[in-house]
């Protein structure tokens, strides 16, 4: 019983802006992480912080409109970012194999 | 006959397709015997046109030929005019023509252009016989320039030298210049009258706007500037004598250089109905006389002194134009062809004795060598300086006359150029033919009378000089002035002379005074006193050298418009259009490739650097689409 | 159906005279070139006999979605032109025969190319189709100038190609700007010429500006007028002569054509607006071109830019749009084109037989061959317009056009009789006149090729200087229909 | 959508032959792929076309109508050609089938962003064809270029994902739905009374979309990938790729977002100035051929782009269809030519040194491929550049087309650089490059044709 | 009335305090130096996310991130960073510019966002209020009705990673 109260409530206090303005502010972090940090890996993590910001908007918008659709979209989101992080951490491994370095800067041979 | 009028023409064409094609092959004898006779037909068929238009009643007669140029309203048939005026032009150019021709055998037989020289003649003739015939002003145009070509190839005839051909050069260009004047008046009739006829032209001419008259007439008078080698464009004649001696005696003395004169004639209605033009034409035409009388006093090259006296004589001529006399002009006009021809033939003879010397200091005493030439340059000489019976006389006096009713200080200007002209060509005569000779010994065993066939033309000008005076014997000797009369239809007459015979006797014998007495002053200084011309320019007095450079007039031209358009062309070249504009096109090329290096280093290959900038570019599409 | 046959002839045989070699592709080339002019010769008949008989027209639908109608046609204008076209490239492969050009096939190929596409050109009654056509003319000169082009010619041509294709593109906009204003009541787009015409009619005096100014760039930059002609001498004297003669000959008058059919009938008011700015560049040109010839030390140069100047008078006669100034200009161009293959041609006798056309170093050839002298005399009279040559014809016309547009432009114009004088003579004095030297004294006779081709060039200036009937004949009318249209 | 079961059947047996070695699997590979290409090809057309039954499935997830079946028609098209030209590629590759089999879900992908229908399958469609590519792109292991290239891509990519899931939130949390004709719907129903943050969605999904076809300022990641990549696949990218991604764009902007244009048309102008300007003068000064055609890309891109910001489907949709198939045969012409010429001589400019001499009927076929790509008359590329223009020209967008054909003058400079290397430049190698050309003739033939 | 009082702030500070946490977590993984530390953060902020999760009651949700991400993806990270043991908090900082670049271009992102991510107000509910969707059985119809297609060749596309990974992984034979 309380937990249904609680829980319709939740959707019903907190506005849903408030949620719009959470996945803007993480989403952010996320890119300025991308372009901060020069460790591959971190950039990877980053990106992932992207992608959860907008999932983190989905299901709240998913729970706002009543509709399961986007939280199924959601889980298309991990999928797909599972294969990226797969395919990329090989390719970075790969990186690792011939510079001995997954620092970004020392991807810079293709320039001009 | 009228009918046959294309023939004229005709005969010197084929003549010069012959000698053009074959005359290599033909020899020497062949080809001048074809030239010649092409003339003598031609001359043949002259007389008789000059025959039918004399006794038909209509003095007019137009010969349709094919339509030539059409453009809308802009109708130009190939048709030929016979008139007075042109008649007694055909007769001049191939009487005089034929006889030069003759002159030639003879006098280019050792050259070995002989039948290229023949070509261009015939060539000349025909497009000199075109320019009389035609009967609009666009055919006279196309026979003003053929003969301009004709001239520049004569005058470069020799054509290994360069100075030859910097003067033929000269030549054309001038006549250029004059034939674009000639050439925008043509425009400026078309559109003024709708017509180049001149049938049409003159019958409406008189509707003209005095404005539009005069800028046509001066705009003609500009090519007959070019043509008749007046002030300002009269230098390239005495260059032009770099030309063989035959060619200066028809081309620069007889025939082309008085096509400026013909077509002032041609067009008197203009003049007539424009006074300031015919002022203007006046004024041009005594001061050109004038100066050039004065250069040819000091000149010391026979065949140029003999050029001034020509310009002179133009001058004189455009001088009647001016006051309305043209039937004098043409007049004037045929005596002029007469002994000029005459003079230059003659002066031909003594160079050819002298085996190619011009200077007359280097001549004298030659009368004993030649004889005929002596006599026949006597002669000439006499009617040059107008001097009673000669043909010069009249033709002289009656422009002198009509100046004196226009306008006494043109007058008193004729009077002194007849004078300067019998004092240099005087001069000239003794210093050649009287004397002791001084030129070199192998000269002077070479000295020999010229060949038969150069010296009867000579004779038969002498007669033609002697006696051409009859053709318009004034009324104060009781005569008819034919031509004037044979003139008359195509001519209007300002206002009849109204001058009366003792004014008339008193100005010719003031004229044949001043021609005495010049004459007595050269007989004194060259021929009693032995004075020579001084040998070099260091003796001469100032004014002295100053003439003999003919008044720096060339100098002139070349300091301000050939030599500053050189530099104007140059600096074009080299400067506007290599750097500027084309610069300017390249530029854009360069200014790219610059960019273009400047914008690929934004590439920096760095990542974060990528993203950075899409973040930038996020950030700016977002703000100006939403938050704008 | 004769025209549509005219384009495809050419077409044909260059896909033939690719694959042949050497001799053979000259020999063949001049064949077919040859049967093209007969065709030619034969329209012209057609033309005589009825003038609006279907024979000389095609017109079949193209690119469907486009509105782009295969539609060529003869009329007096393009008859000329056409004429113009088969005459002189015959004229110029005959002129080839002495200079061995590796890969001919290809080489003979292109210009066969070259001249559909200005078969093309000239008959195209169809806004998309003429663009194309004139695109397409671009490209085979482009390469013949590219491979057998003289020293550094990568970068000249090129310079030439992205010129002039800049200038055409903007062109293509006027059109398509056109083209979007066509139909206006029936509501169906066409490129057909007329309706271009109603189009361009319709339209602003501001927008009418616009489309003047973007096709007088692409004109102007193809014949050329100054100030867009700085790619022209380069490229003039580094193409092969045939690729010169082909540029000068028959290319430039691409664009007077074009200014004559596609521009001033299709925006009069723009005209008006702003034709006295392109009157005056283009008689500034004269004057330039001239100036410039008179110092050039190249003779090939030098008639490069005398050809400015002519082009120079030819686009102020159009401009002044009054009968006598655009049949002049007609007029002129037939003989213009004549002459300068004739100049263009000695020019290459010179390089041939001396291995230089530095003025300066020539001299005295006329001891050597007098009979080449006066070949060359003719031409050159020719092309300074003296009375009797065709030359005089078109430009007494074009001044005369010139004068009733304006009597002061007129005269200025009219310096080119008195520069133009100035510089031939010179080039012909230096080159022909006086003692000859150690480089000319070895000049010898002239290859027959060469002989003929210069004959016939000399017997045409004379024939249509004496008698330029034939010529007025077909330009009179159709410009009088023309102007008619405009008025 | 039977041409893209067949696609995914034929991915998975390729990943299949490489078990099945032993009975030969992997010798039928090629022609089986060629063939079920083909099939697909020719299913879609004569099944489908024009055919209202079949046109939806899954509830709307994905629609076959002829828009898609056109754009798939000519990426399998396209996917024929690469695949002939690319195969000796294949051959001299150890594990050549997980080439073809990266290869042909990547086409799966391309065939889904033709036909998708909602933001799921449009999101899967871009995901399913950029992974393979990330992984292709990076596949000449040792080639620390090719690695770079990779990972870039990867980043960069997944970062614009990033972007567009992010759009793709934000309108399904204005709209309540992913289905592209509800969003329709629902854009017309309100009038403008839709929540400010859905404009902002659809702006990142706008730069999300100009990322995939690389428009400036986001095209940085085009140059390095296309260079580093091996130039197969940047030839894949370049045409199979980029039609995709166009049509996806298509799509999105043209049926979903068609109606509030007026909010993203300025910044889409903006965009495609930028794009040709950069492009164009950047191209100008490249060494390197494969770069230089990445750039010419970009170019292509922003016309393209023009004919999307048009909005008038009945001319911007055959204008982009035409355009892509105009500049996918040109550039798989040039790139065919580039890969064969770079195999002995590099990818510089002065590869093509004297080819006109070493080669002359690939020197042709190269010439044809560059003035197609240059837009000069009578190749595809001005027809298809022409269309651009028409269609632009009903629009207020007149300027673009003045800066257009500025830049595209400029765009000759670079392609012509190719054709005087190959015609007038001296040939460092005198040997001719023999290579047998049955494609290229193909190639040179429909470039022609059009 | 009481328990409303009461109730409604707690999901307030609920949403507060994970609010907070995701945040700061977030930042700590783009600070802190050792990529270990990032991502331990990172999963720390994907926990906090989860509560999020909870709190929007899409708790199936929930728990499928916590094992994908925390569990799989995070894991795999780690993995390869003791795999190249990259744990020295060596990393040489890109230069100066750059970072404030960064940081400031992120600040005025993050600053458009939010100006242009307004409008809720006009935005309304697509359905009723149903606190059931997040349930199991909802997901899994709406996945195996509508979203059968994508989750059908979401397969393909799990494929063509594995298969690229294998590719990329694999030893080059030579």
């Amino acid at each position: 019983m309380l937990k249904t109260v609680l829980l319709q409530s939740a959707i019903l206090s907190t506005p849903i802006d408030f949620y719009i303005l959470l996945s803007a502010v993480l989403f952010t972090i996320g890119v300025v992480g991308v372009m901060y940090r020069r460790n591959a890996i971190v950039i990877f993590a980053c990106v992932e912080l992207m992608l959860n910001a907008v999932n983190l908007l989905l299901v709240a918008f998913s729970s706002y409109h009543s509709d399961a659709s986007a939280q199924v979209f959601v889980f298309f989101i991990m999928a797909v970012a599972a294969a990226e992080v797969a395919v990329g951490l090989a390719i970075l491994s790969m990186i690792y194999r011939n510079l001995k370095s997954i620092d970004i800067d020392v991807l810079s041979k293709l320039k001009h | 006959m009228i009918k046959l009028i294309g023939l004229i023409p005709l005969f010197p064409l084929i003549g010069f397709v012959i000698n053009g094609f074959f005359g290599k092959k033909m020899g020497k004898g062949l080809s001048g015997a074809i030239a010649s006779i092409a003339i003598l037909a031609s001359f043949c068929v002259a007389v008789g046109v000059f025959m039918e238009v004399n006794a038909s009643a209509t003095k007019t007669h137009v010969v349709d030929l094919f339509s030539w140029i059409n453009a809308d309203t802009l109708k130009i048939p190939f048709s030929f005019l016979v008139d007075p005026l042109s008649s007694i032009f055909l007769l001049i150019i191939t009487g005089i023509g034929f006889l030069i021709h003759i002159y030639s055998i003879g006098y280019m037989h050792h050259d070995e252009g002989f039948s290229r020289f023949f070509t261009y003649l015939n060539l000349f003739v025909f497009f000199m016989l075109l320019l009389v015939l035609g009967n609009n002003y666009l055919i006279m145009f196309v026979g003003w320039e053929g003969v301009g070509l004709c001239s520049y190839l004569l005058i470069g005839f020799w054509f290994k030298n360069t100075e030859y051909n910097n003067a033929a050069k000269k030549a054309f260009v001038m006549n250029r210049i004059g034939d674009l004047g000639f050439l925008l008046g043509i425009i400026l009739i078309f559109f003024t009258y709708g017509s180049i006829t001149y049938g049409d032209v003159f019958s409406k001419a008189h509707t003209g706007s005095s404005t539009v008259i005069t800028a046509i007439a001066l705009l003609l008078f500009v090519g007959a500037m070019g043509k008749s080698a007046q002030i300002p464009l009269y230098t390239w004649l005495p260059d032009a004598m770099a030309g063989p001696t035959p060619v200066s005696a028809l081309i620069h003395a007889a025939t082309m250089v008085t096509a400026g004169i013909y077509m002032v004639v041609r067009s008197n209605i203009f003049y007539t109905s424009s006074e300031d033009a015919s002022t203007i034409v006046a004024i041009i035409g005594a001061a050109t006389a004038l100066m050039s009388a004065i250069i040819g006093c000091v000149q010391t090259d026979i065949k140029k002194v003999l050029a001034y006296s020509t310009v002179s004589q133009l001058g004189l001529m455009f001088l009647a134009l001016g006051v309305g006399a043209f039937s004098t002009a043409v007049f004037h006009v045929t005596t002029h062809a007469f002994f000029k021809a005459l003079l230059f033939l003659g002066a031909g003879s003594v160079i050819h004795a002298m085996s190619g010397e011009q200077d007359i200091r280097k001549m004298g005493g030659l009368k004993k060598a030649l004889p005929i030439t002596y006599l026949t340059m006597g002669l000439a000489t006499l009617a040059i300086s107008g001097i009673f019976p000669f043909s010069g006389f009249f033709s002289k006096d009656e422009i002198l006359a009509f100046a004196y009713e226009e306008n006494k200080a043109l007058w008193f200007v004729g009077s002194i150029t007849s004078l300067l002209t019998a004092f240099y060509m005087f001069r000239m005569f003794f210093l050649t033919f009287h004397t002791s000779f001084r030129g070199t010994e192998e000269q002077k065993h070479h000295l020999h009378e010229s060949p038969k066939s150069m010296t009867i033309p000579l004779i038969i000008l002498a007669v033609l000089s002697v006696a051409g005076g009859l053709l318009g014997i004034p009324a104060a000797f009781h005569g008819s002035n034919w031509i004037s009369g044979y003139l008359n239809p195509i001519i209007i007459h300002k206002n009849p002379s109204t001058l009366s015979h003792e004014t008339e006797f008193m100005l010719m014998g003031i004229a044949t005074a001043v021609a005495l007495v010049a004459i007595y002053t050269a007989y004194n200084v060259y021929q009693k006193s032995k004075v020579l011309p001084a040998s070099s320019e260091k003796e001469m007095r100032p004014f002295e050298r100053f003439a003999y450079h003919k008044f720096k007039v060339d100098e002139f031209y070349a300091f301000t418009i050939t030599r500053p358009l050189d530099l104007f062309s140059k600096a074009l070249h080299k400067f506007f259009d290599n750097q500027l504009v084309d610069g300017f096109v390249e530029g854009v090329g360069v200014v790219v490739k610059w960019l273009s290096g400047v914008v690929r280093q934004l590439q920096t290959g760095n990542i974060g650097f990528y993203i950075f900038s899409m973040v930038l570019g996020i950030v700016a599409i977002i703000f100006w689409s939403i938050l704008k | 159906m004769l025209t549509g046959l005219l384009i495809i002839v050419p077409l044909i045989a260059a896909f033939l005279v690719f694959f042949l070699k050497g001799k053979n592709a000259r020999i063949a080339a001049l064949g077919f070139s040859v049967v093209e002019f007969a065709l030619s010769v034969f329209a012209w008949y057609q033309f005589k006999t009825e003038p609006g008989c279907k024979l000389l027209y095609l017109d079949c639908t193209w690119i469907e979605s486009l509105g782009v109608n295969f539609a060529v046609g003869i009329d007096g204008l393009s008859l000329l032109m056409v004429l113009l076209t088969t005459f002189l490239v015959p004229i110029i492969i005959l002129s080839s025969f002495k200079n061995e050009y590796e890969k001919a096939g290809t080489f003979y190929g292109l210009m066969l190319l070259m001249q559909m596409a200005l078969v093309g050109v000239f008959t195209a009654n169809d806004g998309f189709l003429f663009y194309i056509f004139w695109e397409l003319a671009l490209i085979p000169i482009y390469f013949i100038c590219l491979l057998w082009g003289g020293e550094n010619r990568g970068r000249i041509t090129f310079k030439f190609f992205v010129y002039t294709l800049f200038g055409s593109l903007f062109m293509l906009v006027a059109l398509v700007f056109l083209y979007h204003h066509t139909g206006i009541q029936t509501g169906i787009k066409s490129w057909a010429i007329n309706d271009l015409y109603e189009a361009g009619r319709s339209l602003t005096a501001a927008q009418q500006g616009y489309v003047f100014w973007a096709m007088f760039l692409a004109f102007a930059i193809k014949m050329p007028v100054f100030p867009f002609h700085t790619w022209q001498p380069d490229t003039y004297v580094t193409a092969p002569t045939q690729g010169t003669m082909l540029l000068s000959g028959i290319m430039l008058k691409m664009g007077t054509f074009g200014l004559i059919k596609w521009l001033l009938p299709v925006v009069p008011l723009g005209v008006a607006a702003w034709g006295n700015w392109a009157m005056i560049l283009a008689v500034l040109g004269i004057i330039y071109a001239s100036c410039i010839a008179i110092v050039q030390t190249d003779y090939k140069r030098l008639i490069a830019y005398s050809s400015i100047a002519h082009v120079g008078l030819i686009a102020a006669g159009i401009l002044s749009w009054n009968q006598q100034g655009v049949q002049g200009a007609m007029i002129q161009m037939v003989s213009h084109g004549i002459n300068v293959v004739g100049l263009f041609l000695i020019a290459d006798i010179l390089l041939r037989h001396t291995g230089t056309r530095e003025i300066s170093r020539l001299g005295g050839i006329r001891n050597v061959n007098p009979g080449f002298a006066v070949l060359f005399l003719i031409v050159l009279l020719g092309s300074v317009a003296l009375p009797l040559t065709n030359g005089f014809v078109g430009e007494f016309l074009l001044i005369t056009g010139v004068y009733g547009y304006n009597a002061w432009i007129a005269a200025f114009a009219g310096l080119t009789v008195i520069l133009g004088a100035v510089y031939m003579l010179r080039s012909y004095q230096g080159i022909m006149l006086g003692e000859s030297n150690s480089v000319t004294a070895s000049f010898g006779e002239l290859a027959p090729s060469d002989k003929a081709v210069l004959i016939i060039v000399c017997a045409a200036i004379l024939v249509f200087g004496v008698y330029p009937q034939p010529l007025t004949d077909l330009a009179e009318p159709a410009v009088k229909t023309l102007l008619m249209s405009t008025k | 959508m039977k041409g893209l079961f067949i696609i995914s059947g034929l991915g998975i047996f390729a990943m299949l032959a490489e078990i099945f070695k032993g009975i030969g699997l992997k010798k039928i590979l090629y022609p089986v792929v060629l063939l079920g290409i083909l099939g697909a090809f020719v299913v879609n057309i004569t099944t489908e076309w024009n055919n209202p039954m079949s046109i939806s499935y899954f509830n709307n997830m994905i629609v076959f109508d002829n828009f898609a079946l056109a754009f798939s028609g000519v990426i399998l098209a396209t996917a024929f050609f690469w695949f002939i030209f690319a195969n000796d590629y294949f051959e001299n590759d150890t594990n050549i089938t997980d080439h073809f089999a990266l290869v042909l879900f990547a086409l799966v992908g391309a065939l889904m962003l033709t036909a998708y229908k909602n933001m799921t399958t449009l999101f899967l469609g871009i995901e399913i064809m950029s992974i393979p590519l990330y992984v292709l792109a990076a596949s000449r292991k040792n080639d620390v270029k090719s690695n770079e290239a990779g990972f870039k891509y990867l980043i960069l990519g997944s970062f614009a994902t990033g972007f567009l899931l992010f759009g793709i939130a934000l309108v399904y949390g204005a709209t309540g739905s992913f289905d592209l004709m509800v969003i329709r719907a629902k854009i017309s129903a309100a009038q403008g009374g839709l929540p400010l943050f859905f404009y902002a969605g659809v702006i990142m999904m706008l730069v999300a979309m100009c990322f995939k076809v690389a428009a400036a300022p986001f095209h940085f990641w085009t140059p390095d990938v296309y260079q580093g990549s091996p130039t197969v696949i940047t030839a894949f990218m370049s045409t199979i790729v980029k039609t995709a991604a166009f049509t996806a764009f298509v799509r999105l902007f043209l049926v979903s977002f068609g109606g509030i244009n007026e909010k993203w048309e300025m910044v889409m102008a903006a965009i495609i100035a930028l794009s040709l300007v950069v492009s164009n003068i950047t191209a100008a000064s490249q060494g390197n051929v494969k770069r230089m055609l990445a750039y010419s890309s970009i170019s292509h891109a922003a016309f393209m782009l023009m004919a999307i910001l048009a909005v008038k489907p009945g001319m911007s949709i055959p204008g982009v269809l035409y355009y892509t198939l105009a500049y996918s045969v040109g550039s798989i012409t040039a790139f065919s030519v580039l890969y064969n010429v770079a195999k002995d001589s590099g990818e510089g400019f002065e590869a093509f040194n004297g080819l006109g001499k070493r080669n002359p009927l690939m020197a042709f076929c190269m010439t044809v491929a560059m003035l197609s790509l240059a837009g000069i008359p009578v190749t595809a590329g001005f027809f298809a550049k022409y269309f651009i223009f028409a269609t632009i020209m009903t629009t207020s967008f007149k300027w673009l087309l003045v800066l257009a054909v500025l830049t595209s003058a400029v765009g000759v400079y670079y392609y012509f650089k190719v054709i005087i290397a190959m015609y007038f430049k001296a040939p460092e190698k005198t040997e001719a490059v023999a290579i047998e050309m049955p494609v290229m003739l193909v190639m040179v033939i429909t470039t022609l044709l059009t | 009335m009481s328990t409303l009082l009461l109730n409604i702030p707690v999901t307030q500070y609920l949403f507060y305090f994970l609010s907070f946490v995701a945040i700061l977590c977030g930042l700590m993984v783009v600070i802190s130096k050792s990529p270990i530390n990032s991502i331990l953060f990172l999963i720390l902020t994907f926990f906090a996310i989860a509560g999020h999760y909870l709190l929007l009651n899409a708790q199936f949700l929930a728990v499928v991130h916590i094992i994908v991400y925390a569990g799989a993806i995070m894991v795999l990270f780690l993995y390869v960073i003791m795999m190249m043991d990259l744990n020295h908090d060596n990393e040489p900082h890109k230069n100066a510019f750059l970072k404030i670049a960064a940081v400031a271009s992120g600040g005025l992102m993050l600053l458009t966002l939010v100006g242009s991510l307004k409008g809720a107000e006009k935005l309304t509910a697509a359905n009723p209020m149903n606190t059931q969707v997040g349930l199991i059985k909802n997901l899994g119809t709406t996945l195996f009705g509508e979203f059968l297609f994508p989750f059908e060749i979401s397969s393909i596309l799990l494929l063509a990673a594995m298969v690229g990974a294998i590719m990329i992984g694999k030893k080059e034979i030579k």
